[in-house]
């Protein structure tokens, strides 16, 4: 990792430690909009910092570490797409976005249509934070549309994770506005491919965050813990797993800056969008085991509510069906051996 | 005659068993699955299948474990209710009473059970998990009476319970497991008040109990001083078996659930989820063959140590397997906060919920680890570590 | 396990121990012929012990126990079709089968097809020892037959695992005698069935029996194998993989006794055939993972010829392709939930 | 600069790796395998390949461990034989020599091993596994020679070293490590006799080496008595990274495989198969990333301890599920004994052997269990367990 990416990692890590566990949304937002978290991506030809895809991944990562509440990922891909479709009348709304006014973005591919005389129909599942965003990101094939959250009717999505506000928001026959259009056809393609890129890679991060946390907060449990008269750490058995879930977060970790490093020159192609999601399977699945085996091993105390541990697994767990459904990944990746 | 008890036991459930329970049980406040536990304990109390083990002269009472284990099928294959409430009150309570109780004790307490008191078992502390000897909570004998003070922890709904099986230590002399008493608490007594613990999945089933000079007569003490070890292993063995066998049928009855959910959601098909479907059906058998033979070795007198571990750790690992693959079969949808059913199996189709209701079995009652170590020392004869392993800091 | 099943595993085990591990394949026949082992599940009417499929079985776990060169699954399926297919000319051959002339049987399904004109063509594979067989015993949908071996081409397939010794066998064109024919029609799919049932079942019974002897082999190296100054054994990492392995193979020998129980009124039921071939899963499964953890437990020594812990290994992983695929299989016990 | 380097050895390899080596290879006997090691290890030395870790004074040296690296990589792209019979050679035994040998030995055994003087390694014992500490070949001074006595095993291809690196106890006093002594022992000395190991794939790769009174001149222990330890551990991480980079590079290479395999025994569109190969794919990318990661971390002087455990740990497991699958994928003809490849790397789609195989790497050179035991104690900071725990019968 680049010196400039550890400091990142630093800096954005002690604010998060100072905001503490379990912070509102607004208020880690707040300092997520403050701090300029929101330009690392941004060119600096647009005022942003310009460090590309790795340091929004940085960010996340700690968001992910701190179980953040903060819609950063959902931020980020409206953001990364404005400016990814290069000049639009919509990229002059780049500045208010960055600052005040919000957009968001679903976790999951859109299930709409756009009909043959402009209507746009259909549900667009799991998009963080909708009610407090003026527009939503949505796509299909052949188009990218930033639609104002007014045009769709908002259901709320209570997950078990508690740290990700979620909604579905549906469009019927809605008009579309050609302001609203971000890309179409073959440009939309490669957006498309791009923003579905960056939010495997934004979950992935998240998940390496998690699970690195979930862990650590697991070998302190064990440390800390005595039974029989020794702590719980001194017993080989809990040693050896904790020593392999060490190894798995670190394949992980791994796979996730080959991976980024290969797509970042060439975010928007179909290769990149399959190194992101080999990232995402790994990390995710990372996540899920170490989190299952937080709670198992932190006892008792890990199925209280009063501890953080379980929320390290409802995160993972939610995050395991974010993106896309895990089986076809595999089966998609396979497929990629094959041709 | 044991099939004419099965079809006695089905036709008789195939009548009571309440209608539409598990929707009137879903999204419920915990007073409500109270009240309905209290009104299905005593259809089962009238019915006489609420206490197949207790002795002849008790109503219901005097049957063969092979019989208990008929009841227990049919309760699961009906999928009735489960009894939460009264389960340490019928077994527990019941069997320390009748094993190690004074006539006396007997007289004035286990009528009560049949008219609905409900007990709660007081063992757990918060640093004393699986390791019961190293339990903290006092007795200290003044008089006539015990005055405790301590804490207990994961008290199945202790918020409701009349009584109390209580553990505290009397002696800090010789081995831990010696200075341990064993008391009948009233959960009434001045002193006593009861946490619910918040719970992962937003339940509060468990509770703490804490003990602020709380006074029980010595007449509510069970055996002798220092006994209480010796009566609460008599105790937790009262039921063992029986509630596998309640489980693992009802795992095995929850198996259509998987192939409901995977229909209705329009990935029957899928060959990979199916796969991952077969390789759990046998496992789910096996998990059922493995409660059964371990009863049956029970009342053939053939257990040794371990058995008991062996069908834990095992019905343990097959419900996360089934859990896992409901939560797979759901997708995001399953990860949708929804009221939860009260009362049910481990497989109420709340996958969410019963992914976290599945450590229930892998945590507590001994844990996983705890159960693999037995297996390997006292069925494997893999050596223990020494007892004078003891961590010394910079050691 | 009734009192006659657990004399009969005693007395089956002391002779297999003291003929020893590795005894060539002629010397254990000849025992198995003499002990009347051949007749355990033949019954009374036919001067066999009438002891059923259950002491087959338990015949065949302390044969797999002792990794036994015994082609007895072999000829026990032919022995048990024969008696299963009642009245036929065949049957008068009964008596020599048991005594002297040999017959086998594949142990997967054979590929074979009969024209319509009465002709058969195709391979068998995985024959036990067929070059000192006299007749093989072949099935398709509709026909069973004992066929003069003869009558194909055979060709060894030398297998990793040793101690059993497989052929193919290649008829071309064979016109069939019909005094070969056991069954035809609907007789024949319930012969069939019964032969697929009991081959599973005894290769369920030979994976639990290798695998409780390769566990009690990786327990004894462990508790008396030292490292560091204490045995292996004391290493708790190692101690609960053990308990594992343990919690595993009782789970496959339960769920064994059990569907074997289940299945004894209606061999030849398709239900039955299911149930053994859940059984053979568990078990083959339970025996893979013990003998793979057994050779990693045993460390160097356990990838040493000399040692016998690598036969478990060769012979668990040759199970696993015996009977059927295991894939078709977990799909076949899904479907039967839908249905 | 580093790119010219992979240029011109892609180049290189394209024109030299011998056509059809794999096959050439298939069931040829030991013999016929090192003379076709020779030839390559020759053509390697020439083209300046086989020594980029030697100083610049070598031919071939002063390569930084980017560019051996970049060399690693080609030769796995390139599917070249893999160097074995030299390898202990040109890493360990070079290693040892410039970093602790005397300016006498370098002289006198430097220049031989670029001559195809093939070395072999006598570090591990039958009782000393992973324990290096409690070896027990012993080593007396007489004189100007050493005489040594004891065994060593699982030394790789010592049945056809010129020379060995041997590790003996000249002392048995203070910490186990402090008597140990490291020897350059001439194999055609009097008294040593080497017993190939017969392997479970029936190769046999490894041998027995037996020391009967073999006297070493003192002019052949390498540093001090009693440091022997020192300079295996400086010997031991000569060539760690480099390894697991050309490991991981084939194992990615050899992914190609299993589609070829499925596509050829036609179950490519298993949908169960497949979806278990993808499963595969993005561990065995994560290997790759890892061993990078870690050679980089060495480049930087950022490793930290464990960091090599977790590269080792990871790469066992995936090569595992690696020929766990190319034996599923191939079925019962996957069970059939085939002629194996020699020198190739652990997937050559023989998959019963490669299956065997793969144990080389999750028990040799630290097993699993040492390396869960290294990450959990050394990068997690869990305690140790006390040095003097130590076991006594009846405990």
């Amino acid at each position: 990792m680049s010196e400039l990416l550890t400091e990142l990692t630093d800096s954005t890590r002690s604010v998060l430690d100072s905001l503490g566990p379990g912070t509102a949304e607004e208020t880690i937002w707040t300092q997520v909009v403050d701090l300029g978290w929101l330009l690392a991506g941004v060119p600096e030809s647009l005022d942003g910092l310009g460090l590309g895809p790795a340091a929004v991944c940085v960010i996340q990562q700690e968001l992910g570490r701190s179980l953040s509440a903060a819609r950063y990922p959902a931020a980020t891909l409206v953001i990364d797409a404005l400016v990814a479709a290069g000049e639009s009348p919509l990229l002059e709304r780049l500045p208010l976005l960055l600052t005040e006014a919000l957009a968001t973005a679903p976790l999951v591919p859109p299930d709409i249509e756009i009909s043959d005389d402009g209507r746009l129909s259909g549900t667009v599942r799991a998009v963080w934070s909708v009610d407090r965003a003026s527009d939503i990101l949505v796509w299909t094939n052949s188009d990218v549309l930033l639609v104002p959250t007014s045009a769709g009717a908002l259901k709320a999505r209570p997950t078990w994770d508690e740290t990700r506000r979620l909604f579905d928001i549906t469009f019927t026959d809605v008009n579309i506005d050609s302001g609203w259009r971000l890309a179409q056809g073959a440009a939309a393609e490669t957006l498309v491919c791009r923003i579905e890129t960056l939010r495997d890679f934004l979950l992935a991060a998240d998940a390496i965050g998690g699970a690195t946390a979930a862990l650590e907060s697991t070998v302190n449990y064990l440390t800390e813990r005595k039974q029989f008269g020794r702590p719980l750490a001194l017993f080989q058995a809990l040693k050896h797993r904790c020593a392999d879930l060490k190894a798995h977060i670190a394949a992980a970790e791994a796979l996730f800056a080959d991976t980024l490093n290969q797509a970042e020159s060439g975010f928007g192609q179909p290769q990149a969008a399959l190194l992101a999601r080999e990232a995402k399977l790994l990390a995710t699945a990372a996540y899920t085991e170490a989190a299952e085996e937080a709670v198992q091993l932190h006892g008792g105390i890990g199925m209280t509510a009063e501890h953080p541990c379980h929320l390290y697994l409802k995160r993972a767990q939610l995050n395991e069906h974010l993106g896309r459904r895990r089986v076809s990944d595999e089966l998609e990746l396979a497929t990629c051996q094959f041709s | 005659m044991s099939e004419q008890l099965r079809t006695e036991v089905r036709s008789w459930l195939e009548n009571n068993v309440p209608a539409g329970w598990r929707e009137a049980m879903t999204g419920c406040d915990q007073d409500a699955f109270v009240a309905a536990q209290r009104d299905w304990f005593f259809k089962l109390v009238e019915a006489g299948y609420a206490t197949p083990h207790w002795p002849e002269r008790w109503p219901g009472g005097g049957r063969s474990l092979a019989e208990q284990k008929i009841i227990y099928e049919e309760v699961a294959r009906a999928d009735a209710p489960r009894l939460i409430l009264y389960f340490v009150a019928l077994y527990h309570a019941a069997c320390t009473l009748m094993e190690c109780g004074s006539a006396d004790q007997q007289q004035r307490f286990l009528p009560g059970i049949l008219k609905g008191d409900v007990w709660c078992q007081g063992f757990s502390e918060p640093n004393a998990g699986s390791d019961l000897a190293s339990l903290r909570t006092r007795a200290e004998r003044r008089g006539d009476v015990y005055v405790i003070n301590g804490q207990k922890t994961w008290s199945t709904m202790a918020q409701y319970a009349d009584r109390c099986l209580l553990l505290a230590r009397t002696s800090s002399d010789g081995r831990p497991q010696a200075g341990i008493t064993y008391f009948l608490m009233d959960m009434r007594s001045k002193g006593v008040s009861v946490r619910p613990i918040s719970q992962i999945t937003g339940d509060d089933e468990f509770a703490e109990i804490f003990l602020d000079d709380v006074e029980i007569p010595v007449e509510d003490r069970v055996g002798e001083e220092g006994q209480g070890w010796a009566v609460a292993q008599a105790t937790l063995a009262s039921e063992r078996g029986l509630t596998l066998v309640e489980l693992t049928q009802r795992m095995r009855h929850s198996l259509g659930r998987i192939g409901e959910v995977m229909r209705a959601r329009g990935c029957a098909d899928d060959p990979v989820l199916r796969a991952a479907f077969g390789r759990l059906i046998p496992q789910v058998h096996a998990a059922c063959a493995l409660a059964d033979g371990y009863l049956q070795k029970r009342i053939s007198g053939e257990e040794v140590v371990g058995d008991a571990s062996i069908v834990k750790l095992y019905y343990a690992r097959t419900l996360r397997e089934f859990v896992r693959l409901g939560q797979q079969i759901s997708g995001l949808d399953g990860q949708t906060m929804e009221e939860f059913t009260r009362g049910g199996s481990q497989e109420t189709g709340n996958w969410a919920v019963d992914f976290m209701n599945s450590y229930n079995w892998s945590i507590a009652g001994g844990s996983d680890e705890i159960q693999r170590n037995i297996i390997a020392e006292r069925m494997l004869q893999m050596p223990r570590e020494p007892r004078d392993w003891r961590w010394q800091k910079g050691a």
